[in-house]
């Protein structure tokens, strides 16, 4: 689905398909996993990206396939726009010895390095400069790769993502920092943890970064600062900062809802689900006639069949021997 | 005259201790990421903004170091801060506020300052918190001078060492294990302090002394149920405080039984067991009848699938295997397993996800 | 010699000849430290300030007596600025039971809480988080003091410095960040560690935080910085972020010169010589008149007393007893 | 064919070993602050940018918890990092990479990515260094499984473990003594490695196993002549890897003398030298004769005054009075003293300061 090296995704013919469907897909499968999570099978904790999705769609349509990609604890969405194996993602969060990570991470450890989706961890940032080194081995190494850093706005308090920007500053590495700024930390408003009278696009500014703020819920726009980004990055210009603006519909962590917990109000809630970057960007295909319905309902029908199977298969998978236990603790040299 | 006892859990012993801090002493602020949101830590501080206000209940950026930096700022200034964590894991950002800083500031400035700052840290397990989300590293603390490290069990000693960590004018580690918040117990209602440094005798018994702390003590004493029906007698001591270490009931009991059990909740490799069995083998040499024995994790991070955390953790059974093996006795087989249904990964009976 | 609370430096009178002295003393004092050194009787390491003298002369003379300042391993002339006690500073670098950590600490700890000097480590930007939470505190507590944090340039690049400057920014504390830009970081330059194309000071300003670059040689342009800065953050505006750029003129650490061992030029040194702080600063008042040979020589004089009474002090006082050792570690409640 | 040897200081033999590395393999990068400055990092690293070009040895900025991240970024990616640090206690600002993510990528992520990077660690004493320059905190990484932790002695180890380290796939943290960088010892030219893994017999012996890593393996050495002088014939065992851990060079030494002494250079609560003990106590146990003995820092932080740190750090005359007690032998009053003139702060003879 997503483009090879020799058809770069460059070509914008069908590109509005292409991220109305990534985003489609993710959502399904999101949905997918908060419908079976009241089933206590995943045993894990799960933050979902259900509102969220232009950002993962825009961004990875406008990497090549080999790019690499690094993400936190919200991590589905990028891994599977990146072409993460879906299969694997759902056995992973069923715990089982099929899963991407034989079970040993769940859903806050993704990988999947054929689509080169590196990895996700859940300490906040701690992948933003894990990152910047794929970055900066790439250019050491003379491969003409780009590297994006997904992360939430709270990753930006975090120093280490200071250090990581100004070391990609300092020598200009193929990297691009995207910040899906959803508001929230947790149950944790901007207002108690970021100055009000500053951008967090600014942060980057700061280090001589070119930054850059978008709608993170029109994917076409995060297509357009994505491709110039990765443009930008890929021709040795160095790294570029994309803040996102965007909302997650459901609760921090978990698949329920919780506007009603207090946190946050229903109105504000309301307003963003307004702003689905799904329905908009449907609306708007159908407007401009770009639409093609037999097309959307056929792609629909076969991410349905993917995602039973997957979680078939998933549910039907062994979980990881005890007796494997100690294994991987070290990789033999 | 003894204040009044209610049970409480440990959770909401918690919470009484910091409502009882704020209250007594207008210094003492409470800070951390969550601390003052809908969910309230685990329970631990539900309402308590709403009670002291948003000037020393409060929440902060995601930045683990300079906030404990900040907060030692604030305790050389006239505060009385604790910074709370939900995991260990994330205090691990701060290693130098904590470690090069803190502990070592009244020694460093020949004691022109004094440091009275707590650090919160809640210690993970089950429900796939996996590799990042559950790591035990109070050995990390209890090796460091100038620190001290506290891990009650009881919800009686959670709010009672609270308070005397936050009264205390030296920078305190003080760490809960995440499956004690629904445990309950007898509490005194009002302000009491738990000294910090005497272990507690859990359990009185004859025939090895077992030594833990934090959860582990209750997969202690369960083993020593169980051991009490193969007719073996165990002590079981609930360290309380890691540093400072109370090495007195330890070695009396070690001289009392002369065998020697260790469970911790952490890794084995120089770690706090490995310090137990050192102590013994230096001062009650004598005393010690067979080798003394760890229960600890295995040498491995911890795995999420629930298969794999299921065998990761030691359970009261292996602390039944290791006492048989002191005591000389042959195995037993059944000792590990695990009855039909039970849930491994839950931290309490009523918990359904999702963290 | 500092100004009293009674008698704010704000009253300009005098503040020349102030500027000058107290420059002139942290000088002979560093230049004392430099010739006894080799005598090897201050056994550890030591970071002197010649050559920076005006940023702590112009910086001190703005704050109030009861202001705090933090520093970090180069931290004598800070220390001395604020009003810390002499004798006592230098007892502690012979490592005498007189110091003002009793020896326990050494030139890169220094104290003095009478005159507000907090401390000073030497783990590179840690004090700026500890000074960040003084001030802290006196917002908490309404007191109207101003907190400093002196830095240098290679701080910035550490990661709790913007989880500090942030946390400033937020909740608008009381605090300057000094910033002494003097190029290097131990024999690293900047070229190595930040990126060219942005200065020092717009890291505090991506983060909101009003942000000035000064003449760190020229006192009188750095305490008219500091005084509006103290005056912005005394009345509850915020932080303030000052970069003044400046140059040690001897080795990173340790008593002597290495122009010769490669990692800067002689050209680069002799017109940093050029911008002495002090002979500039007292040619500009011989020109303008304000300069009192007759008060300074005697000045210099009494300085020259004070500083050989405390080096004899220091070398007469007693070491420590051994037996002290377990002293202090922890803090009888 | 046994390659040709020579002098060479401890220095000069990690600065080979990095020669080694960078020109066999092109993979192989250096990275820290310093590392390309003319005083070359106590002389490891001299002239090493000039040979190998400044893409491959690299200064960075003082930032070390993102440089720690971007090393292991590099060496997922195809490049064989080494972070240097002028002081281990630099390096405890990342501890969150080196032991919450890259002791555990390769299990947590299920043996699809290997880590092959070291940080290197130089424990700092003497002149001043003080409370914040010369934390050993070895026995922390030694806590964590995922890691490898090598401690080297002599030259030859030196070289032979830095280049293991840097061929091994797996995260290795190296940490050198100050006080070895001018010690001299036979070093073979070209490629060598000595294997992670097995201790080293430093001297045969028979009455008491006296057990040592890096620079105490000296003080073990000089102990062990002095104890010669009163008839007794210790052993002594360079540890030289912390993780994995050589158990059986220790017991099979234990299970001969009966008798421990352990030197740690580091505090003893929960540290290697508990750790060592409790081994010998889990697995040697009917073998000890006496108590075994810790020699470690006393519980305080490092002072920076020359008569407080020459009372802080334990010698030679302490490990002898160690091994007096555990062969139950009366204290000798001059085992402590000190040689008029010495002067116990000092890295080496030349030294005259500053660092
Ligand atoms: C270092 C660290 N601190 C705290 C946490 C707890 N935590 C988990 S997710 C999260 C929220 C992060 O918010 P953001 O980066 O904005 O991402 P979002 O959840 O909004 O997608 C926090 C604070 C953590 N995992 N790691
Ligand atoms: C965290 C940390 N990393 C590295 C060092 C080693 N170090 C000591 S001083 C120094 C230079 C700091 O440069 P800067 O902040 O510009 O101050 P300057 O020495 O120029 O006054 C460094 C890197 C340290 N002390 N702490
Ligand atoms: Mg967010
Ligand atoms: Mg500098």
């Amino acid at each position: 689905m997503l483009a090879t090296a020799e058809n770069p995704v460059a070509a914008s013919a069908g590109i509005s398909a292409r991220l109305l469907e990534s985003m489609v897909r993710i959502r399904m499968v999101e949905e997918a996993i908060a419908a079976h999570y009241p089933e206590q099978q995943m045993r894990c904790p799960v933050h979902l990206s259900i509102g969220q999705e232009a950002a993962s769609a825009g961004v990875c349509a406008a990497l090549r396939p080999d790019d690499l990609a690094m993400s936190g604890h919200r991590s589905h969405a990028h891994y599977l726009g990146k072409g993460g194996d879906l299969p694997a993602m759902i056995a992973e969060i069923y715990g089982k010895a099929t899963g991407c990570c034989q079970g040993r991470g769940g859903s806050m450890h993704l990988v999947d390095l054929k689509a080169g989706f590196v990895g996700a961890v859940p300490i906040v940032a701690s992948t933003i400069p894990i990152a910047t080194g794929l970055a900066f081995a790439d250019r050491q190494l003379k491969r003409d790769r780009v590297t994006v850093a997904f992360l939430g706005e709270a990753a930006t308090e975090e120093g280490v993502f200071h250090e990581s920007v100004n070391f990609a500053s300092l020598h200009q590495l193929p990297i691009v920092f995207v910040c899906e700024n959803n508001l929230y930390s947790v149950y944790s408003p901007m207002s108690v943890r970021q100055p009000a009278h500053r951008e967090v696009w600014q942060l980057a500014a700061g280090h001589g970064v070119v930054s850059h703020q978008g709608d993170g819920n029109d994917p076409l726009a995060v297509y357009a600062l994505a491709r110039a980004a990765a443009a930008h990055a890929r021709s040795g210009q160095g790294p570029v900062f994309l803040e996102l603006k965007t909302y997650r519909w459901r609760e921090h962590c978990g698949a329920g809802f919780d506007n009603h917990i207090g946190y946050r109000t229903e109105a504000e809630y309301l307003a963003w689900r307004e702003r689905d970057p799904i329905k908009n960007f449907e609306r708007r295909l159908k407007a401009s006639g770009e639409f093609d319905v037999l097309r959307h309902e056929q792609f629909k029908a076969r991410v349905e069949t993917e995602i039973s199977d997957a979680f078939a298969a998933a549910q039907r998978a062994p979980f990881p021997a005890g007796a494997s236990l100690m294994n991987h603790v070290y990789a033999a040299s | 005259m003894k204040p009044a006892s209610r049970e409480l859990t440990y959770a909401a012993a918690i919470r009484e201790g910091f409502a009882v801090a704020l209250e007594r002493d207008p210094r003492v602020l409470l800070m951390g990421l969550g601390v003052p949101d809908p969910k309230g830590f685990f329970g631990t501080t539900t309402d308590l903004q709403k009670q002291f206000g948003a000037d020393r209940v409060m929440d902060m950026p995601c930045a683990e170091n300079g906030m404990s930096g900040v907060m030692l700022g604030a305790a050389l200034n006239g505060l009385r801060p604790v910074l709370n964590h939900q995991r260990l894991d994330f205090a691990m950002l701060s290693m130098d506020p904590i470690c090069t800083q803190a502990a070592k500031w009244s020694y460093m400035f020949g004691g022109t300052m004094k440091m009275p700052v707590v650090f919160r840290m809640i210690l993970g397990r089950g429900w796939g918190q996996g590799p990042q989300h559950s790591q035990c590293l109070h050995s990390w603390f209890a090796h460091i001078p100038g620190l001290k490290v506290v891990m009650p069990t009881t919800p009686h000693d959670a709010k009672g060492l609270l308070i005397a960590a936050i009264e205390d004018d030296n920078p305190v580690v003080f760490i809960e294990h995440r499956w004690l918040h629904h445990i309950k117990g007898e509490v005194p209602a009002g302000h009491y302090t738990v000294p910090i440094g005497p272990a507690r005798l859990a359990r009185a018994g004859s025939d090895v002394t077992i030594v833990a702390f934090s959860y582990m003590v209750l997969e202690a004493l369960e083993a020593a149920e169980k051991l009490a029906e193969h007719g073996i007698d165990a002590e079981v001591i609930d360290v309380r405080s890691l540093r400072p270490l109370d090495q007195s009931l330890l070695l009396a009991s070690v001289a009392k039984t002369g065998r020697l059990v260790v469970a911790d909740t952490g890794h084995s490799t120089a770690g706090m067991a490995a310090e137990i069995i050192a102590i013994a083998s230096e001062s009650a040499f004598g005393s010690l009848k067979a080798a003394p024995r760890r229960v600890c994790f295995p040498e491995c991070p911890t795995p999420t699938s629930p298969t794999l955390s299921a065998e990761f953790y030691p359970r009261a059974g292996h602390i039944v295997a290791a006492v048989r093996t002191t005591l000389q006795r042959p195995p037993h087989d059944d000792d590990l397993l695990v009855p039909a249904g039970a849930e491994l990964d839950k931290p309490n009976p009523a918990f359904t996800g999702p963290f």
